[in-house]
């Protein structure tokens, strides 16, 4: 297997964990704006990994671009759906959690 | 037992549970979902036999068609919640039946089995 | 092991952490969790796609996952503008947890 | 030793039914809603196994972009305070029901097991044809050459749906928060690409999975993200041009379909030579179609007749 499949493989191997503590975070955090964080780690830096790695494998620029592109939406639609339910929920009244 | 009669069995159960579910709930809304579930549990079935034929490939045919399906089911979909609103905004009711429950308090047993209504018409 | 060996090992990862994650769908406590969880979807979803497109050698998933991301927000867009703006009352008193 | 795809179809089936059981018996609404949606996304996993990509692709977009939306808006306007109401109804009629439904149930599955293995389908016909179909994705040659018969229809049933909607009254105006600065971001960003990507899934429908379909598909959840948004249309293109661009796809499909027809040619009979250019016309305008009507359909009703209170457009 060419040098470039592995290295991709050790960043697609890396997204794994980020990808466990999103779903963990959202199960284990105390309230709706720390469970927000846990979500943007997942597409932010799970995936990114992810794709990162799959896009040193395939070497070719239409995937390189429509990797990226995938990406980069998935970014945006994290943090505006993050951003817009924050904003609705604080809107409402809802306190954010403190240590007590 | 085979991938192919494994989903193609889980799509009868999702149909059964789905119609199940299309005669004992109450509320449109969620006739309305249970009508696109039994659909989606159709269409799975079809696709599945489509995987077993024999050959690399997949039968196109049944993919065709459920392609059609699925479109209209989403505007049969449309139509029937748009219905449902309606309904909802003349009546003030949620669901069918001749009690009255503008008070929304649990009637003691539906005393009018609901016929399978017109306005969850899903598609294919 | 052969490498879509892997992608699939992978894929059903990726697929356990979305059941993980439905316990939240199920526990709530508000509107806005749920929908959150269904977010976190949508981006295991388009995981899942890559690598399943990757190991089974199908370029059309990742068109596939090209139409999960570019349609991932459209849900929590309907959620904040036409659902989440009522019934605060009914969830104030779960909410307390 | 199970291979991981097989452990993977497992788990994905658990899923399947484990929410479309939970979905329809949740008790509060909006879980149900929210299930409703992960369902339609672990189906499009579904539909990619069983090797369906243009299945898989028309239920991403209609899953995600349109069903989704247009539960969560019909919940919003039944008011959530009425969402958790239980279920009543007299134990022994479900019984009834349930045991009725474990036979068909029962039925259902012996027939499907007893179906015989090797089932040829109509594989060998479409594949021994597909030079005469005018193009090289089989689902599309099905669905415009081979079977172009169902696809006329589907936009019959399309545009009888407006129809139906249209005449139960005008869409009300929707009341909703006005969309903050990243909201508006977002659809600023969203809709030239959606258009790009609806374009994309077209183009790509004759060689690959795609098609008119999935493209119209994610043309149509552009509306449904502007009417979300708040953004009004142009009151000029509520009156006819809207009409036009509802009636076309079925119009255009039923001129071509009488219009090839004649000397020994069938209705629907694309002369030889002439399948890819009318295949790609009739794909053209059907896309267009599709996402306006359910555009409409999501809003609800027909556009207000007075101007200027338009309820849905395109081009700003």
């Amino acid at each position: 297997m060419p040098l470039n499949e592995w290295i991709g493989l050790l960043f697609i191997l890396a997204a794994a964990p980020f990808f466990l503590a999103g779903s963990v975070g959202l199960l284990r955090f105390p309230d709706l704006y720390c469970r927000l964080h846990a979500l943007t780690k997942a597409d932010n830096i799970g995936l990114g990994l992810l794709i990162l790695g799959l896009m040193i494998q395939s070497l070719s620029l239409a995937d390189f671009l429509k990797l990226l592109l995938i990406w980069l939406l998935v970014l945006l639609a994290g943090s505006t759906a993050a951003h817009l339910v924050a904003r609705s929920a604080l809107r409402q009244g809802r306190k954010p959690w403190e240590r007590r | 037992m085979n991938i192919v009669l494994l989903y193609a069995l889980t799509g009868c159960a999702i149909f059964t549970v789905g119609l199940y579910a299309l005669f004992t709930r109450r509320h449109l809304l969620r006739k309305v979902l249970a009508a696109n579930v039994a659909g989606s549990g159709l269409f799975l079935v079809f696709i599945a036999i489509a995987y077993g034929t024999p050959g690399e490939r997949p039968d196109p045919v049944p993919h065709a068609m459920v392609l059609t399906g699925i479109v209209v089911a989403v505007s049969a979909t449309a139509l029937a919640l748009v219905l449902a609103v309606r309904f909802r905004a003349v009546t003030g009711r949620t669901s069918f039946g001749e009690e009255e429950e503008a008070k929304r308090d649990e009637e003691p047993g539906a005393s009018s089995v609901k016929a399978p209504d017109d306005k969850d018409g899903e598609g294919t | 092991m052969t490498m879509s060996e892997f992608y699939f090992g992978y894929a059903l990862f990726l697929l356990l952490t979305v059941a993980i994650s439905l316990i939240r769908v199920l526990r709530g406590p508000t509107s806005g969790d749920r929908m959150l969880s269904a977010q976190l979807f949508g981006t295991s979803g388009v995981g899942i796609l890559l690598l399943l497109g990757r190991g089974m050698e199908m370029p059309a998933l990742w068109d596939v996952a090209l139409v999960f991301a570019l349609l991932a927000a459209v849900a929590a867009v309907a959620f904040v503008q036409r659902v989440w703006k009522s019934g605060e009352q009914k969830e104030a008193k779960s909410d307390a947890s | 030793m199970i291979s991981a795809l097989s452990l993977f179809d497992l788990v994905l089936i658990i899923l399947l039914l484990w929410l479309a059981w939970h979905l329809l018996s949740a008790r509060d609404l909006f879980r149900a809603t929210v299930l409703f949606i992960t369902y339609g996304l672990l189906m499009s996993l579904a539909w990619v196994r069983l090797k369906a990509p243009d299945v898989a692709l028309a239920e991403a977009a209609i899953g995600a972009g349109i069903t989704g939306a247009l539960v969560l808006v019909a919940l919003g306007r039944f008011g959530e305070a009425e969402s958790d109401e239980a279920e009543p109804g007299s134990l022994w009629l479900r019984g009834l029901v349930a045991s009725a439904a474990l036979g068909l149930f029962a039925l259902l599955g012996w027939a499907v097991w007893s179906l015989p293995t090797e089932m040829a389908g109509l594989k060998a016909q479409v594949f021994e044809r597909m030079g005469e179909s005018g193009v090289e994705n089989p689902v599309t040659g099905v669905l415009l050459n081979f079977r172009a018969w169902d696809t006329l229809l589907e936009m019959a049933v399309l545009f009888l749906a407006v129809l139906g909607a249209w005449s139960l009254g005008e869409a009300e105006e929707p009341s909703m928060p006005a969309p903050g600065e990243s909201l508006l971001a977002l659809v600023r960003l969203l809709i030239p690409l959606i258009v790009l990507v609806s374009g994309y899934l077209l183009w790509l429908g004759e060689t690959a999975p795609g098609g008119a379909f999935q493209g119209g598909a994610v043309l149509a959840s552009g509306f449904v993200l502007l009417l979300l948004a708040g953004v009004r249309p142009i009151p000029s293109l509520m009156g006819w041009p809207l009409r036009a661009a509802l009636g076309s796809g079925f119009a255009l499909f039923l001129v071509v379909a009488v219009a090839v027809t004649g000397g020994s040619r069938m209705l629907l009979e694309y002369p030889p030579g002439w399948e890819k250019g009318l295949i790609l016309l009739i794909e053209g305008v059907l896309t267009l179609a599709i996402a306006v009507t359910l555009g409409v359909l999501f809003a609800g009703g027909r556009p207000p007749a007075s101007p200027g209170a338009g309820k849905r457009g395109e081009k700003r």
